[in-house]
């Protein structure tokens, strides 16, 4: 059972980054974005992570796709405006393609794992509690930080200033 | 009363000193003042010292003073003294550095005062360099003193600066970074983990470079300092260079900077690396002989240019310097010893000398001038006496040291030493030509011409004085050698017992 | 200590001290400086003949130069060679010296040539009083120098000034053989072991107990430089257009004395001789003594004609000095296994030919300050009345050159022509044909310039010159007679004197007469030919054989300007081409603008766009996987 | 996970220890607050108050360099404080404190929101001096991320200027990417170290001790081999070092005054502080795979960045290209860090000239950019040496430390270096450095020549020249901190004992 | 809970971490391939997203749970590089009205 799961689940996430990668529609590729999260959600339950594919959903899901969507659609970059693949581009991607290739293959027939314990049991959520307010305490009140300048970039970023009025584009 | 290693400081540091307080704006008729002192100082100190300098252990270092710059970990200390080497190459730093200093104050360049300020700062980096028995501070105040030189060239040079200022910056950098890395390599490989070049000499007597590593760091010093000192092929800086170059800078770097090379071979590189010298000496030989001596010499005599012209001679006398250290002996050692302090005098004074004869033709094209002897025949005077000295002629301390480097180089080759002398008859005839068309005949067209618009004076105080320190020097030196030669032989004599420790090695 | 020594040093450093004055302080006061130069030269003269007439002989040096086992001496050696060099400088010297004094009278420039006569006067006594080779060669090259400064004393005339570089380039040339010879002979006097040296002594020391390696070579390179200063061929070229210089300059330098070096310094060194090399001295100097008379044949300059008259006596010393044979005499007093003869005949004729040759330039001087700078004999004629001392004093001149017997030059050109003769017979032969040359082109020169009307008006207001002109002369015209006889030779040489070849009986008949036939071929072919007129009239009567001769002068000049113009200033411009365009251009500046290009096409990867930027990325990624893989 | 575990954790969460951290922090946000309180016209202030902030840290923490570290880690082996971490510190806030002087210069002239800038600067700071002192992973990872994101934003925070967006586009996309090659790096070593109890206590591969001690007994491992590298990887993006170098120009170019000065110095420093630690306290057993990869990465950036400033006019894309052979260099000294153990403070000796003299140099760009920051060709500073003597002065005190020329400091920098790379036999480097030294010399000293030897040269005849854009006035407090820059750099080259005693000579 | 995977799995960590490293591929591919800066975007989130999985793969494979507490900081990370990167996109189409990568190459050179 868990492996057909995991076989679906991983071809439904694989194929759909796939897809994000070739589809031609921006607004598409958003949509296959998020069903790739979901395929990968599922991966997280799959492996006792059941929090962590609630957590991905909700913010990956539900604010980063949506904040994708309402960009692109904010944007309105139609359609037409993708481009065909280049020879060379295809080329060079496809060498690119060729090397990764190798990488994984050296990577799963090279990598010496550790063996496994012999069974784990399936993490609380005290436990992730516990971890983040007493060894990743730091870590946490950075992240604030980080998100505290990220909004102010934002802010700083799209706030229109007193002065009313476009200026002219710089091209220089 | 300061000791005499205190002295020696001081001579370093009134340049140093004079040209900090200028930088931070003191008033331009005090600059001058100041200036003077500064420039006049270090001479009187260095005569002093030489006057002091105990002849009969010229071979250790005399009024020794060490200051720490916070590299005593890496053995690096500002370690001051001099030598029986050392002592020459001192004295002709500070006496050209007069000359040009005096030269300098009067000559009304454009923004005398930083003018000044670069000399001064070059001034005091020369005197460092032959006083420092830190390799590391040997190659530190080269740079320091490097430095004024690009910008001299760059902002007060003549044609072509640009270019010039470039290509010297550039070439020079290349040569001082291998040298650099050379010094580095001694400092290493030694195993001393000192610049100290007392420590060093011990510890590579204590236990020795093998001949690879001799081999390697000889021929990276030789092409460092080579490059610095205009071994051919690489020399084509020099003409530019000095060709573009302000006179003041041009008479100290030609005078004194570029003996930085040979004085570091001579001092360093040949009791340190005896195996690795000799491995080069050979292809040092052919190089120094045919290239710098023959075909440069021939180029010189192809020359309009007159400041070009003293360029290439200058390349080509160092090709003589470049002959005696490739004999590897203590004749020929110290024959380069005696011709660099010759060569930098007298090669300074042509520099002073041609910038005068400027003034008065308003050109440095030979085939323009003529006849300039017949209203400054002073000034003609001091120029065919400085083209006697450098042509080698006996009186002036240029024949000593050629004869000494002949000698030497007969036992090493007698076939190069035929091409060494024949370059004396090259060297004849184009000091002579030179002479003779800005000097000698009826006076030429454009002569006539500018002295129309601004009739010529003969050489005046302000030029006569520093020509006269030169002359001097150069006469003194040329009647007495032997002032020179014998701390020199002192001091090669010795390095020359140290290097028969390293006697049993050459059969491996 | 010698006592004496103090003398010989004095007698160098006087003419120093002169000239260092007169250069620093006295630039501006002619005649003082005239004045200061003149009682230095009397001093000297005064003191040559103390030292000679003393009979103190000595030597001593002190150390000048030490590098390791290399060391430079100045030194003294005053023996009974450098006693009779040191009168004849001394002495002639001071006559020009005086002579100077009227010539020069009204000349702006007269400090610096009163200057350039006090150097040439310490240059010379180096030479003279030098004890070794290294200490001749540093006085050689002063000398060399003082002939430059001389000869380029007129240096607005564009010929004065070439003339003086080319005699100091020519000088440089010989000098380059005689450097090498002198380094090649102080390492071979170290192959036995025992210390170079290059001391006149120790050489004949060592030669005495054996024979230096590479004999042939050191001789020959050494007389290159004899070949330099005493104008041998082929560097003879620069003699005759030292005459650019003032009179006194051509009498004192460039007749008298500083050619006579050459010769000085050979018989120093003779000790250094083997046969073969004094096989090829004698050859040199035999058809340089030919060559020289015929260009004087076709000369109409006065001092031209003097000057290859010069030549072509030094040709004889030098002849006279290579045919000297190896055979033991004794040289001062030391055993010498070399030659001695050469010296003896070489110094004989430098000794006479200084006199004359000196008393024929001044007369010159004298004709040409009388005739307002006037130098073309064909335009002179008829002085004898208006310069009768002039006339008198040139006259006994010519008399002694020619060799007319009971006249200096008589006795010294039969020790030669006797010595030839011994030796060999083909130089014999072309010695004696000089000889007729030279009494034909002499008496030529005194016929036109002396007898005749007048031919121009410079020749017309001609005037006896001053007394202090005159006196010289006569002083000089005693000498040109007496210096001959034995009396007064062996009393100036001393030993040298002992080795003048003596004739025997029958020898001495054959070069009486063969000197005597010479000379009246040569005289009198001179008197019938010319008559006073104002062109040449051989040139008119033997147009072809003129113009082959003038070919002959000028051929050395022709090639040496060839050499000059063509060879090495072309070599130069190719070189300085290749250097300039080659390796400065080509090399420098083609690396350099190969890094240029090299860091535009690296600073064209900075395409702007994001995709090349991250095709870079996954180069980065992929080489470090390689590197994790272990691919390199 | 017992209680008394999480009791000695949350023991070891000492929070004095990150005073400066802290005080930066909140310093930050009092910059909020007081935006808030403060009315419109008072605004002018706060810039005072960052620097207020950063300089008294930067005092506090000089003067007790050496007293609060022990070497052991806190929060439970996230942070540990140490000899070289105390240096970092001081060096993010030094340059800190000199980008916000620059700010002082660039900012007033663009229509930009103030206060939030120096925020940001400041919470990067913080992040910086955490980053430099990280023991973990996570907090690496956490902390590069701040630092980063705050990049994002300074970059393209010119936000009306689209070459300043456009800059900020190319730094997020290629950060983006590093940061995702990084973090799969950290995940492989994560990985490949798996569970390590000792003493009872579980050990992750997050944690740098653990990794070490791993590495330790299985150099070969792939797994972890791969990791490592890709983390150098990330780390190499910060740094500039090739391949990883491609962004820097574009970024410098687009990027503020003050933000490419940030980026050049703090951020080039933050990538080797890490790369530092990794390398010697993290990597140290995978020596036989690092050294070759760091000498290549090392030789290819000294060629390739000082190639590419060879013909470069742009005196911003100039410094960026230039501080890629910097980071070289600095390359050099870290390999020889394997075997020579004083050339880690070799590096940072050689990070503080290069602080030291691109601020000067930054400092007279900030000025000589003119009203609307355009003046940034070479062509630009012809004449500034006659026009304004001083800014001369400093560009060529400057770009001469830069170029390695004694008696400046750099030059004390780059021997160091040298003589750490030779004791540790990378003769080849070596060669390549110093041929890049040289190629260096010609455009650093075409900077020189442009500003000082263009003097006499008249316009071209015909076109009427441009009229120049005057430099910015100079106050007093520009003079001062730009003359105190030349004076440290001129001293330290004749002097290094401040410097060197404190970083070499332990 | 109880563990889902109550027996041992034929595709264990390899396989998760295989797939782990396609997606990290595609991402890469996807930046390398795409034109819109957007649609770049996503797939740079792609790549944090398979680190992520490989993560969580290996913390439960190892039995620590420091894996899935550091997804948190990744995922949080990753939101805020989102806003950031959006708001730079957007600005920058305010100027230039455009989010094609080849139209955005003004630094160059």
């Amino acid at each position: 059972m868990a492996d057909t799961l995991f076989l679906l689940l991983s071809a439904l996430t694989v194929a759909t980054a796939l897809l994000v990668v070739v589809n031609k529609n921006a607004v598409n590729a958003a949509m296959f974005l998020l069903l790739s999260l979901v395929g990968l959600a599922g991966l997280f339950v799959l492996l006792d992570a059941p929090l962590l594919a609630f957590v991905l959903i909700l913010v990956y899901a539900g604010a980063v796709v949506a904040l994708f969507l309402f960009i692109i659609m904010l944007l309105d970059t139609t359609p037409g405006s993708f481009k065909a693949f280049q020879p060379l581009t295809v080329t060079a991607a496809g060498l690119g393609a060729a090397l990764l290739g190798f990488g994984l293959w050296s990577l799963v027939h090279r990598a010496v794992l550790p063996l496994a314990p012999k069974s784990v049991p399936v993490p609380t959520m005290k436990q992730y509690a516990e971890l983040l307010f007493t060894t990743y305490l730091l870590p946490v009140q950075v992240v604030g930080f980080l998100l505290l300048i990220a909004m102010l970039g934002v802010i700083v970023l799209s706030k229109k200033y007193t002065e009313v009025g476009e200026r002219r584009t710089e091209n220089r | 009363m300061l000791s005499n290693a205190q002295f020696l400081q001081l001579a370093i540091a009134t340049p140093l000193g004079a040209a900090l307080i200028i930088a931070c704006g003191l008033p331009k008729r005090f600059a001058v003042k100041l200036a003077a002192v500064a420039f006049t100082l270090p001479a009187l100190i260095a005569l002093w010292l030489w006057s002091q300098f105990p002849a009969e252990n010229a071979h250790q270092y005399s009024f020794l003073s060490t200051t720490y710059t916070g590299l005593a970990d890496f053995g690096i200390s500002l370690k001051l003294g001099l030598n029986g080497i050392a002592l020459p190459m001192f004295l002709l730093a500070a006496l050209v550095g007069a000359a040009a200093g005096f030269y300098a104050l009067r000559s009304g360049a454009e923004r005398l005062k930083l003018y000044l300020l670069l000399l001064l700062i070059m001034h005091g980096g020369l005197l460092g360099v032959f006083a420092s028995v830190d390799i590391f501070f040997f190659y530190f105040f080269h740079e320091l003193a490097l430095i004024p030189t690009f910008i001299m060239v760059g902002v007060w040079g003549g044609r072509d600066r640009h270019y010039a200022a470039m290509k010297l910056t550039i070439y020079l950098t290349a040569g001082a970074m291998l040298s650099l890395l050379g010094l580095i390599a001694l400092y290493v490989k030694s195993g001393a983990n000192s610049f100290d070049l007392i420590e060093l000499t011990d510890a590579i007597a204590a236990g020795g470079l093998d001949v690879r590593a001799q081999n390697w760091v000889g021929g990276l010093l030789l092409l460092g300092f080579g490059t610095l000192v205009s071994l051919w092929p690489l020399h084509t800086w020099a003409p530019l260079g000095y060709g573009a170059a302000p006179s003041s800078a041009a008479m100290l770097h030609a005078g004194v900077l570029k003996k930085f090379g040979l004085y570091g071979l001579i001092q360093i590189a040949l009791p340190l690396l005896p195996i690795g010298m000799q491995h080069w000496a050979w292809k040092l030989a052919l190089l120094a002989a045919f290239g710098n001596v023959l075909v440069v010499g021939f180029v010189t005599l192809a020359q309009r240019d007159l400041k070009q012209m003293l360029g290439y001679s200058s390349v080509m006398h160092m090709g003589y310097c470049f002959l005696g250290i490739a004999c590897y002996s203590v004749i020929g050692s110290g024959g380069v010893v005696l011709l660099m302090v010759a060569h930098g005098l007298s090669v300074a004074l042509l520099f002073l000398l041609a910038t005068s004869v400027h003034h008065r033709t308003h050109s440095f094209d030979l085939a323009e001038m003529g006849g300039l002897a017949q209203k400054t025949p002073v000034l003609a005077a001091f120029f065919v006496a400085a083209t006697m000295a450098s042509i080698g002629l006996p009186g002036f301390a240029n024949f000593p040291g050629e004869l000494t480097v002949f000698v030497a180089l007969w036992k090493f080759s007698p076939g190069l030493t035929a091409v060494a002398v024949a370059g004396v008859v090259i060297s004849a005839v184009y000091g002579l030509r030179a002479a003779a068309r800005i000097f000698f005949g009826p006076a030429s067209e454009q002569l006539q011409r500018v002295h129309a618009r601004h009739p010529p004076t003969d050489l005046d105080w302000r030029e006569k004085l520093p020509a006269l320190i030169l002359l001097a020097a150069l006469l003194f030196f040329g009647f007495y050698p032997k002032a020179i030669s014998q701390p020199v032989d002192q001091a090669l004599g010795h390095s020359a017992a140290t290097q028969a420790l390293f006697a049993p090695m050459k059969t491996r | 200590m010698h006592p004496m020594l103090n003398h010989a040093i004095l007698v160098l450093l006087l003419p120093l001290a002169s000239a260092a004055v007169i250069g620093l302080f006295l630039r501006r006061q002619g005649a003082l400086a005239a004045w200061i130069s003149t009682v230095t030269a009397g001093t000297i003269a005064a003191i040559s003949i103390i030292l000679l007439l003393h009979g103190e002989r000595f030597e001593d040096s002190v150390e000048w130069l030490r590098f390791g086992t290399f060391s430079v001496s100045l030194g003294i050696k005053f023996d009974d060679l450098a006693a009779l060099m040191l009168f004849i400088v001394g002495f002639v010297g001071f006559l020009i010296h005086v002579f100077s004094l009227g010539y020069m009278h009204d000349d702006p420039a007269r400090a610096r040539f009163f200057g350039g006569l006090s150097i040439f006067m310490f240059s010379m006594i180096g030479i003279v009083l030098a004890d070794n080779l290294f200490m001749i060669f540093i006085f050689w090259e002063l000398v060399g120098f003082s002939s430059w400064l001389l000869i380029n004393h007129y240096h607005e005339k564009q010929s004065a000034a070439d003339a003086s570089k080319k005699a100091f380039i020519v000088n440089r040339v010989g000098d380059f053989g005689f450097l090498l010879g002198i380094i090649w002979c102080y390492y071979a006097t170290s192959s036995g072991g025992a210390a170079s040296t290059v001391n006149f002594t120790e050489l004949a020391k060592l030669t005495a107990g054996g024979a230096l390696p590479h004999g042939e070579w050191i001789a020959l390179l050494l007389f290159c430089g004899a070949m330099g200063k005493s104008a041998q061929m082929p560097l003879q070229v620069w003699l005759p257009d030292a005459m650019e210089g003032p009179t006194p300059v051509s009498a004192l330098i460039h007749a008298a004395t500083m050619v006579a070096a050459g010769i000085y310094m050979l018989c120093r060194i003779n000790v250094l001789m083997v046969p073969s090399a004094l096989e090829v001295i004698t050859w040199v100097g035999t058809i340089t003594a030919l060559y020289a008379a015929l260009c004087a044949i076709v000369q109409r300059d006065i001092k031209k004609v003097l000057a290859y008259s010069t030549l072509s006596q030094l040709g004889y010393m030098v002849a006279a000095f290579g045919l000297g044979s190896t055979s033991t005499y004794a040289l001062i007093d030391l055993p010498v296994a070399t030659v001695a003869t050469g010296v003896g005949a070489a110094m004989f004729h430098l000794t006479t030919h200084a006199f004359f040759k000196a008393l024929l330039f001044l007369g010159s001087g004298s004709v040409i300050i009388g005739c307002h700078h006037e130098q073309d004999i064909f335009k002179m004629g008829g002085l004898r009345s208006k310069m009768p001392v002039t006339f008198f004093t040139f006259t006994i001149g010519v008399l002694a050159i020619i060799g007319l017997p009971f006249f200096a030059g008589f006795f010294s050109k039969d020790a030669i022509l006797y010595l030839a003769m011994e030796k060999n017979t083909a130089v014999f032969a072309i010695l004696a044909f000089t000889a007729v040359l030279t009494s034909f082109y002499m008496v030529r020169l005194w016929k036109i310039t002396f007898l005749g009307e007048t031919r121009s008006d410079a020749a017309k207001h001609a005037h006896e010159s001053g007394f202090s002109m005159t006196l010289p002369l006569v002083v000089l015209a005693l000498l040109s007679v007496a210096g001959g006889y034995s009396g007064v030779f062996d009393r100036l040489a001393g030993s040298v004197a002992g080795l003048v070849p003596e004739p025997d009986a029958s020898g001495h008949t054959i070069i009486l007469l063969v000197s005597l036939a010479v000379m009246t071929v040569g005289a009198s072919a001179a008197l019938l030919f010319y008559q006073s007129a104002a062109t040449d009239t051989l040139e008119e009567k033997f147009r072809f054989g003129f113009s082959w001769l003038t070919w002959l002068k000028e051929s050395f000049d022709r090639a040496y300007n060839y050499y000059v113009a063509k060879v090495q200033q072309r070599v130069a411009m190719l070189l300085n081409f290749l250097e300039q365009i080659f390796l400065a251009g080509l090399i420098i500046r083609g690396l350099a603008g190969f890094v240029g290009l090299i860091g535009y096409g690296a600073r064209a990867v900075y395409t702007g766009s994001l995709h090349t930027y991250v095709f870079w990325f996954l180069l980065g990624a992929a080489l470090l996987w390689a590197f994790a893989a272990g691919i390199f | 996970m017992s209680t008394e575990f999480l009791q000695a954790v949350a023991d070891s969460n000492q929070w004095w220890a990150l005073g400066p951290e802290l005080t930066v922090a909140c310093g930050a946000l009092a910059l909020l607050v007081l935006e808030i309180l403060v009315p419109k016209k008072d605004l002018r202030f706060v810039p005072h108050l960052a620097v207020l902030t950063l300089l008294s840290t930067l005092i506090v923490v000089a003067l007790n360099f050496d007293q609060t570290f022990g070497g052991e880690a806190l929060f439970g082996g996230l942070i540990k404080l140490s000899a070289p971490g105390q240096v970092a510190r001081v060096f993010f806030l030094l340059s800190s404190l000199l980008v916000c002087f620059l700010a002082t210069i660039c900012l007033p002239r663009a229509r930009a929101p103030r206060v939030e800038f120096y925020h940001i600067v400041l919470v990067v700071t913080a992040a910086l001096m955490l980053l430099a002192q990280a023991n973990h992973f996570v907090m690496f990872f956490v902390a590069l991320e701040t630092v980063t994101i705050g990049f994002y934003i300074l970059v393209s925070y010119y936000r009306e200027r689209a070459l300043s967006l456009e800059a900020g586009l190319k730094y997020l996309v290629l950060g983006a990417l590093s940061s995702a090659i990084l973090l799969f790096g950290i995940v492989l070593l994560y990985g490949a170290v798996g569970r390590v109890e000792q003493g009872g206590i579980v050990h992750t591969g997050f944690e740098y001790g653990t990794v070490l001690a791993f590495l330790r007994e299985n150099p070969g491992n792939f797994l972890a081999t791969a990791g490592a590298l890709l983390v150098l990887g990330g780390v190499a993006f910060k740094i500039g070092a090739f391949p990883f170098q491609i962004w820097v120009p574009d970024v410098y170019q687009g990027a503020p005054t003050p933000v490419t000065a940030f980026l050049a110095v703090s951020s080039k420093a933050a990538g080797f502080a890490v790369l530092l630690t990794l390398v010697l306290n993290v990597f140290a057993p995978l020596q036989a795979v690092l050294v070759p990869v760091l000498s290549l990465l090392a030789g290819a950036t000294i060629i390739f960045g000082n190639l590419s400033a060879l013909t470069q006019r742009n005196t911003k894309r100039l410094m960026g290209l230039s501080g890629v052979a910097h980071a070289g260099y600095l390359l050099l000294g870290v390999i020889a860090a394997f075997t020579v153990p004083w050339a880690a403070g070799a590096v940072w000796f050689y990070l503080f000239t290069y602080l030291l003299a691109s601020m000067a140099v930054f400092g007279v760009m900030a000025y000589v950019a003119g009203p609307d920051d355009r003046a940034e060709e070479l062509d630009d500073y012809a004449q500034l040496a006659k026009d304004r003597p001083f800014l001369g002065g400093v560009l060529a005190v400057g770009v001469g430390s830069l170029a390695g020329i004694p008696p400046l400091a750099g030059f004390m920098g780059k021997l160091l270096l040298f003589v750490a790379a030779f004791q540790a036999q990378l003769y080849g480097l070596l060669v390549v450095a110093v041929g890049g030294v040289v190629v260096s010399i010609f455009y650093y000293f075409g900077w020189i020549r442009a500003a000082w030897f263009e003097i006499w040269t008249p316009p071209a005849p015909g076109a009427a020249p441009a009229p120049r854009p005057s430099p910015t006035a100079l106050p007093f407090i520009g003079v001062v901190t730009l003359a105190a820059l030349v004076l440290a750099t001129v001293l330290l080259g004749f002097y290094p004992q401040p410097l060197a005693g404190w970083l070499l000579a332990r | 809970m109880t563990p889902l995977l109550a027996t041992a799995p034929v595709y264990g960590l390899p396989s998760y971490l295989f797939v782990s490293a396609l997606l990290f591929a595609i991402g890469f591919f996807g930046v390398l391939l795409r034109k819109n800066t957007l649609v770049i975007y996503m797939c740079l989130e792609l790549m944090l997203l398979a680190s992520t999985l490989a993560l969580v793969a290996f913390s439960k494979f190892n039995g620590t749970l420091d894996g899935n507490v550091f997804v948190f900081f990744v995922l949080t990370i990753a939101a805020a590089e989102v806003a950031v990167g959006l708001a730079i996109i957007v600005a920058l189409f305010r100027q230039r009205h455009t989010v094609q990568v080849e139209e955005l190459n003004q630094l160059k050179h």
